[in-house]
C-alpha cells in the first residue's frame, strides 16, 4: 500500500520526533525498525550493525534488536496484569522474577498507578493503559527507544508529569530514541531533531528551531501555528499560484516560501484605505477560537490566513464568524526564504 | 430427505447376522428370481445389533440369528410369528496366516507364548465357542486379545498382526487367499446352529414364510453348503 | 508487509513436533494407499450400492452439519454470554454425546426418540412420526455426535471475541439479532468454518450410533462408513477403496475450500485494531 | 459493570433454538438415566473389570490428551502462522481421521504401524517395539482420532488473535519460544482448553480404532468404551450402568473446571484493548 | 471498581465537554449513558424519556437510545470495509443499501479517506482509523452524540479541519453532546459547558470561561495553563498548608484558591532585594519549555509555579535548567476566589 523511502540517520542518546499527517507512514517506519516489517531494498542499522539488509539477506529478529517500542494502540497482554506486563521485557531477557517484579513496581510507582498492578489491562482506563505500555517499553532500558503517539491518551497533568519522566530517562541513555507525536510541546521538551514524514518521504529535517522557523509544509505550518504561503518571488512581490499577491522586503527571486505569524496579522472591519501596511486582503472570518486571553481568528479569501488578536480587541470590534474583515501585515514581518 | 424404510407390499426386508452375506446376498438374487415382484433388502450385522433393532421396531419381516441366544431373545420378546427354522450349521477353524508361516498344526500350538492369537470375546457366540473348543482340547492359552466380532479376529490375522485365532469355516473361506485354515478334529469342534424366524410385524408374512422356506430349501442349502456352511 | 525474509517465526522444536504430526497423519493414508487393490478400485466404486451409500452419505452429512449451524450456533452464544445458573452443566451436557461410546448414544437415542422412546412414543401416537430406521433418523444421530464440535468451537471464539464489537454495533442501531448476524458471526467466522468442518467430518465418518440408531439399509439409512464396515467383514479390499474414496470426498471439499473461503477474506487477526 | 438488568442481549428466535439444542442432547441422557437398573448399579460397577476399564480410559485418554497438546499445538501453529504451499493439503490430511470410519482408521494405523506397517516394521526389526495390542497401542489409537478436533480449533483461534501482540513480545526480547508460551498460548487460551476438551471426548469415547488396532484384552487394552460395547451384548443393563458411569465422569470433569478455569482467569474478551 | 456519582444535565443543542484526569470514570460515564453498562442508582432520561432507572425498572436498550458514540479505541469492524462501517449503522436503521452506501461516501468524502472507502480497517493508520470511526458514529445523526476523545490521534492540520467540521455538525444539531477530551482548544471550539469529572465525581461545572477563570483543582489549572495555590487567607496573605505565604490584593478570609498566570510571574537570578513586587519565591528551574517565542519556564521551590516569559530574555539571562532563580508576582495580577 504504502510506498516508504526514507533516509534517516539517528546519533546514539540523539532524539529524533517524527511527525507527519496521519497515514505518512510514521507507524510503519518504526514497525521497519523494530524488525516487524521488512524493507524491500536499502539498509537499516543499529550502532552500526545491518539488521535488515535485503541485498546481503542480513536480517536481525525483532528479540535480538535491543528496542523498546510503545505501540499506538498500546498492545497489552490481557491475560497477565499490569506488573507482569511490565516485568515481561525483563523475564524474557532472562532476569529472576523476583528481581523483574521488583523493577517492575519502581515503574509502576513511577507512573502512578501502585493502585494497578495486580489489576489485568481491561479494567484500566485508556490513559492508564497507555502508561503501562509506555512502562513496559522502558523497564528494559532498551537501547533504541520507539515511541508511537506515547502521550496522546494522558490527561494534561499526567501528560507533563510523564513527559517530564521521559525527558530525564532519554536524556540519561546512551541509545536513539525516535518519537512519534502530533503535540508540538513533545518535540519542543523531548526531541534534538525534527523530521518530517509525508506520504512516505521525509519532507524536512533538521533542528527544532531550523525547521518551525522555516516550514516547508502547510503540515508544520499548522503544527507552529503560523501561516504559510507559496508562490514565486519577483522583485518584492510573491506572487501564489492562484495570483495573490504577497508584499515582502528583501527576497531573493524565484520559488519560495513566506511565513507569516498569527499575531503580526492585523484585522480591520472594511477595506484599508491608506497606511504604511502593505499588504492587506479581504476576507471573512471562519473561525474563532478562543485561547484565554488570545483568540485566533481564521479568515478565508484569497488567501485563508489565522490571525491572532486579543479577546479585548475582538469584543471591542464585535467580530463574528461571517463577518467580513481586512488581513492585514506589514512587509517587513514577513520571512520568506526559498522554498 | 426422509425417505422411509417402511417396506411397501412387495418388499421383504430380512435381518440377517453377517457371517451370511454372501451366502445371503446370492439366495437373495434367485429368490427374487423365483418370485418375480419381490424385491428383497438385507439388513447384515451382528445378531445383537439386530435384536436390539428388532426390539426397537425395526421393520424386519425375516430374523436370522447366529446362534440361539440370540433367537432366544426375540422369542422370549414374542417378537416372532411362527417356530423358527434352522437352516444351517456352522463349525470352527484355526485361522493363519497363508501358508501357515508359524507351522501351527493343532490347537495345542497355539499354547505357544511367542504367538499372537486372537480370539472372540466371551459375549459373541464365535467366543463362546471358541471357549468351549479349548476347554475341549484341553489347552489353556492368553490371547491378545477379545475381539467383539468375529471379522475383528479375521482382519487381525489378514493384515498379519496377529499369528492364528479362532473363526468359523465360513471366515476363513471368504477371505480367500488372504488366510489359511487349519482344521479342528470334530470331537473337539462346536456346531453353531443358524435359524430363521418370520416375525410379528411382518407386513407379508406370506413373503416371509415363503423366503424362510427358500432359505431351507434344496437350492438354499447348495448355496449355503457352497460358502462353507453345514446342513442343520 | 513485504516478503516473508526472516520471519518464519517458529522455533525449530515446534516445527519438528508439527511435522511429526503431520506424518503420523500421513503414515495411515500411505499404508492405506499402498494396500488398496488399484486394479480393481473403478470396480468397486462404480457399483450401485457404494455410489447410493456415498450419495446418502454426503446429503445426511450436510443436513447433519446445517442443523448442527442452525441449532449449535445459538446455544454457543448463550453458553458464551449469558451468565444464568448451571450454565456449567448445560455445557457438560452438550459435550455428552463425544464421550459416550457411538452404540450407546444410538441406544440412548432409541430411549428418548424411539417408538417406546420419552418422547418418541408421542411422535409416533400423535403425529405418526417415527425416526428410527430412516433417512431422518441417519441425520438426527449425526447431528447428535457432531454438534457438540461446533459448540465447543465456536463457544470458545465467542469468549476470545471483544464484547466491546458488539456494544459498538448496539450504539449504532443494531438490534441484538443484527448485531450477531452482522458484526459477532463475521468476527467469529474462522470459529464457525472451522466448527462446521469438525461437525460435517464428524457426521461423514459416523458410524456407531447410525448404525444402532437408524440401520442398515441400503438406500435409505446405509451410509459410507457402514458401507465401508460391512465391507470390511467380507470384502476388506473393497473396504479400502471406499475407505479412499471418503477420503477423497472429505479431502476435495477441504482443499477446495482455501484459506480464502476457509478462513474469511481479512484472513486471519480478525479483532485487530487499526 | 453491575447487575445484568436489560441486558440478556440474546433475541428469543436465538434462545429457542439453544433450548431446542439442550433438550435434543439431555433426552437421550434422560432415557439412560430412566431405564438404568438402579438396584443393580452398584453391582455392576462394582466389579473388577469395569473398575480397570475405567481406570485404563481415564490414563489412556489423559495421554491422548497430552499427546495431541503436544504436537497438536504446534501443528495449529504452522497451520495458522506460516504460508507455504500445500498447506491446504496438509490441512486435509489432518482431518482425515475424522472422517474414516474408526475401524479403517484401525486397519490404516495396522498398514503404518503395525508389525508389517511401513514404520511399524522397522520398529519391530530395530527396536522390538511392538504398537498393536498394547496399551500404548490404545493411546495411539486415540490420540489419531483424537488430534485434529485440537488441531481444528487451535488454528481457528490463532487466525482469530491479533498477531501484533505476538510483535509487541518480540520487541521485548521475547524469543519465538518464550512468546508463544507466555503470550500466544495464554491469549487463545479458550480455544485450547476447549480443543483439549473435545480431543479428551473424543478419546475417551473411541471405540472401533481401538478394538481394531489395539484388541481388547482386560487391564491392557479394554477401555470403557468396549467395556460398555461388549456388556450390551451380553447385558444391556450393565452396558447402560457403565455408559452412564462414562458420563459422570465426564461430566465432573467439565462441570469442575468451571468457566474460570475452563476459560482463563480473564473469562473472555481477552483481545480486547482497555 | 470505580464509584461513579454524578448529577449532570445537558440541555438539547448544547455540547458538554468532559474533562478530567486519566481513570475519572469519563468512558464509563459514556457508556452508561449509551445502555452499556447499567447504573445502580439514580436515573438517566434522554428528552425526559427514563432511559435506565433502576427503582422503577426501567431499562431503554442502547439500539433504541438514537446515540451515537465515538469509543476511545475506535471499535471498527475489522471484517467490513471503511464504508461498509459508516454505513452499518443507517442500514442497522432500515436504509437500503445503495442509500446507505451513498451517505457513507458523502461522509468518507468528508473526511478525506476517499481512496480508503474499499479498504479494510486493519490496512487504516490509527489517525484515519479515528476519523472512520467518527463518520460511522456521526452518519446516523442520532440525537446524543457521545465522543470519546474523538480527535486525539489526529495529526494537526486534520484536526483542525475535523474539529471544524465537527463544530458545524453540532452546531446545526438540536441534540445533545459529550465530548471527552483533553485538548482544551476542542473546548473552546466546541463545548458550550464544561464539567470537569475526578475519581467519579463532578468537581467542577460551568461554562468554558467560568470554569478556566477559577480553577479549582490542579487538573483544571494544568489544563488552562496557570499555576494554582491553595490555602487560608487571613488579611492581605495566603498561607498554603505548607506554610509558604503568597500576598494578594483584596480578599476575603477563609479557605481560598489563588491563580497566578504564568505571563504574570518574572524570573530573577539571585535574591530580589527591593521591588514593588510584593511576592517573590526562590527555587530551581526544572523544565523549560519553549513555544514558538514564549518560554514555559518551570521553577520548584516552596511552591511549583510555571512561568512564560519571551525567548528573548531567556537566552540575555542565559538561563538553564537548575538555575536557581526566584520568581516575582505583583500582588495585584494574582486573583482569588473562596475554595
Ligand atoms: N496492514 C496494512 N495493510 C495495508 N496498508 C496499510 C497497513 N497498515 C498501514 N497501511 C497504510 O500505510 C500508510 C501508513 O500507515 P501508518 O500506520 O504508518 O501511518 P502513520 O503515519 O502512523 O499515521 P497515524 O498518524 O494516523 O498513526 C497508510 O496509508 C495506511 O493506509
Ligand atoms: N472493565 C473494568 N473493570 C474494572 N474496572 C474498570 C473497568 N473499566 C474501567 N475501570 C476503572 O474505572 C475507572 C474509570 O475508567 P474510565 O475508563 O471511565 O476512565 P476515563 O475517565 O475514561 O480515563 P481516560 O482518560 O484514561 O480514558 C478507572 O479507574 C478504571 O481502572
Ligand atoms: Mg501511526
Ligand atoms: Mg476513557
Amino acid at each position: 500500500m504504502l510506498d516508504l523511502q526514507v533516509d534517516l540517520e539517528v546519533r546514539p542518546g540523539e532524539v529524533l520526533a517524527l511527525l507527519g499527517p496521519n497515514g505518512a507512514g510514521k507507524t510503519t517506519l518504526l514497525r521497519c525498525i523494530a524488525g516487524l516489517s521488512v524493507i524491500d531494498e536499502g539498509r537499516i542499522s543499529i550502532d552500526d550493525v545491518a539488521v535488515d539488509e535485503p541485498l546481503t539477506g542480513s536480517f536481525v529478529v525483532p528479540e535480538r534488536r535491543q528496542i523498546g517500542v510503545v505501540f499506538q494502540d498500546y498492545l497489552l497482554f490481557q491475560h497477565l496484569t499490569v506488573i507482569e506486563n511490565v516485568a515481561f521485557g525483563l523475564r524474557a531477557r532472562g532476569m529472576r522474577k523476583g528481581d523483574a517484579r521488583r523493577v517492575a513496581r519502581e515503574w509502576i510507582a513511577r507512573i502512578g498507578l501502585d493502585n494497578y498492578a495486580t489489576q489485568l489491562p481491561k479494567s484500566l482506563s485508556g490513559g492508564q493503559g497507555q502508561r503501562v505500555a509506555l512502562a513496559r517499553a522502558l523497564a528494559t532500558e532498551p537501547a533504541v527507544l520507539l515511541l508511537d503517539e506515547p502521550l496522546a491518551a494522558l490527561d494534561s497533568t499526567t501528560r507533563a508529569d510523564v513527559r517530564r519522566d521521559l525527558r530525564r530517562h532519554l536524556q540519561a541513555f546512551t541509545g536513539m530514541g525516535i518519537l512519534v507525536t502530533h503535540d508540538p510541546v513533545d518535540c519542543y521538551a523531548l526531541a534534538d531533531r525534527v523530521a518530517i514524514l509525508d506520504a512516505g518521504r521525509v519532507v524536512q529535517i533538521g533542528t527544532l528551531t531550523e525547521v518551525t522557523a522555516h516550514p516547508r509544509s502547510r503540515y508544520v505550518a499548522d503544527l507552529v501555528g503560523v501561516n504559510l504561503v507559496s508562490g514565486e518571488v519577483v522583485g518584492s512581490a510573491l506572487t501564489t499560484p492562484s495570483g495573490v499577491v504577497v508584499i515582502v522586503a528583501d527576497a531573493a527571486p524565484g520559488p519560495s516560501l513566506a511565513v507569516i505569524r498569527p499575531h503580526s496579522i492585523g484585522l480591520t472591519r472594511g477595506p484599508v484605505v491608506e497606511s504604511s501596511i502593505r499588504n492587506s486582503w479581504p476576507g471573512e472570518i471562519t473561525e474563532i477560537d478562543r485561547l484565554g486571553d488570545r483568540v485566533r481568528v481564521g479568515v478565508t479569501g484569497a488567501l485563508t490566513l489565522t490571525a491572532e488578536i486579543t479577546s479585548a480587541a475582538l469584543d471591542a470590534m464585535h467580530l463574528q464568524i461571517g463577518d467580513e474583515v481586512t488581513a492585514t501585515a506589514k512587509a517587513t514581518e514577513i520571512e520568506v526564504y526559498a522554498a | 430427505g426422509s425417505e422411509s424404510a417402511q417396506p411397501s407390499s412387495d418388499e421383504l426386508i430380512v435381518f440377517a447376522a453377517s457371517s451370511l452375506t454372501e451366502a445371503f446376498i446370492a439366495i437373495g438374487v434367485e429368490f427374487e428370481e423365483a418370485n418375480p415382484g419381490t424385491d428383497v433388502t438385507f439388513n447384515f450385522l451382528g445378531s445383537t445389533e439386530l435384536v436390539a433393532q428388532l426390539l426397537q421396531g425395526a421393520p424386519a419381516a425375516v430374523f436370522v440369528a447366529a446362534d440361539d441366544v440370540n433367537m432366544a431373545k426375540v422369542l422370549d420378546a414374542g417378537e416372532n410369528d411362527g417356530e423358527p427354522v434352522v437352516f444351517a450349521g456352522n463349525t470352527f477353524e484355526i485361522i493363519v496366516e497363508p501358508g501357515n508361516p508359524q507351522g501351527i498344526h493343532d490347537l495345542a500350538d497355539l499354547a505357544d507364548q511367542d504367538l499372537i492369537v486372537v480370539l472372540c470375546a466371551d459375549s459373541v457366540p464365535c467366543g463362546r465357542g471358541a471357549a468351549t473348543i479349548l476347554t475341549n482340547a484341553g489347552v489353556d492359552l492368553t490371547p491378545k486379545s477379545f475381539d467383539e466380532r468375529v471379522k475383528g479376529v479375521v482382519t487381525k490375522v489378514t493384515s498379519g498382526e496377529a499369528d492364528a485365532g479362532i473363526v468359523y469355516v465360513t471366515d476363513v473361506l471368504a477371505v480367500g487367499a488372504a488366510a489359511d485354515g487349519v482344521a479342528i478334529p470334530a470331537e473337539l469342534n462346536v456346531i453353531n446352529r443358524y435359524s430363521a424366524v418370520v416375525t410379528r410385524s411382518a407386513p407379508n408374512s406370506a413373503v416371509a414364510r415363503t423366503f424362510v422356506d427358500f432359505v431351507a430349501s434344496a437350492r438354499g442349502q447348495a448355496i449355503l453348503a457352497a460358502h462353507g456352511f453345514l446342513a442343520p | 508487509m513485504k516478503r516473508q525474509r526472516g520471519r518464519t517465526n517458529l522455533p525449530v522444536p515446534a516445527i519438528a513436533l508439527a511435522c511429526s504430526a503431520i506424518a503420523f497423519f500421513a503414515l495411515p493414508l500411505i499404508g492405506l494407499l499402498w494396500r488398496a487393490p488399484w486394479s480393481q478400485a473403478w470396480r468397486y466404486i462404480n457399483d450401485d450400492a457404494s455410489l447410493a451409500a456415498l450419495r446418502l452419505s454426503l446429503i445426511c452429512s450436510l443436513w447433519a452439519t446445517v442443523l448442527s449451524i442452525v441449532f449449535g450456533v445459538p446455544l454457543a452464544w448463550l453458553l458464551a454470554r449469558v451468565q444464568f445458573r448451571g450454565r456449567s452443566f448445560v455445557r457438560a451436557l452438550c459435550t455428552l454425546s463425544m464421550v459416550l461410546p457411538p452404540v450407546v448414544g444410538g441406544v440412548a437415542l432409541f430411549f428418548a426418540l424411539g417408538r417406546r422412546g420419552i418422547v418418541g412414543q408421542y411422535l409416533d401416537r400423535w403425529f405418526d412420526l417415527r425416526l428410527p430406521f430412516t433417512t431422518a433418523g441417519v441425520v438426527l444421530a449425526q447431528t447428535f455426535v457432531a454438534m457438540p464440535f461446533l459448540v465447543v468451537t465456536v463457544e470458545a471464539a465467542l469468549r476470545q471475541l471483544d464484547g466491546r464489537l458488539e456494544d459498538a454495533a448496539r450504539t449504532l442501531g443494531g438490534a441484538p439479532w443484527y448485531t450477531f448476524r452482522r458484526v459477532t458471526l463475521p468476527a467469529i467466522g474462522p470459529a464457525v468454518v472451522a466448527g462446521s468442518v469438525l461437525a460435517w467430518a464428524r457426521a461423514l465418518g459416523e458410524f456407531g450410533a447410525t448404525i444402532t440408531f437408524a440401520g442398515n439399509f441400503p438406500g435409505t439409512t446405509q451410509t459410507m462408513p457402514l458401507a465401508v464396515f460391512l465391507s470390511l467383514e467380507t470384502n476388506p479390499e473393497k473396504a479400502i477403496v471406499l475407505a479412499l474414496v471418503l477420503i477423497v470426498i472429505s479431502f476435495t471439499v477441504l482443499v477446495v475450500l482455501r484459506d480464502r473461503w476457509f478462513f474469511g477474506r481479512n484472513g486471519g487477526s480478525s479483532t485487530a485494531l487499526p
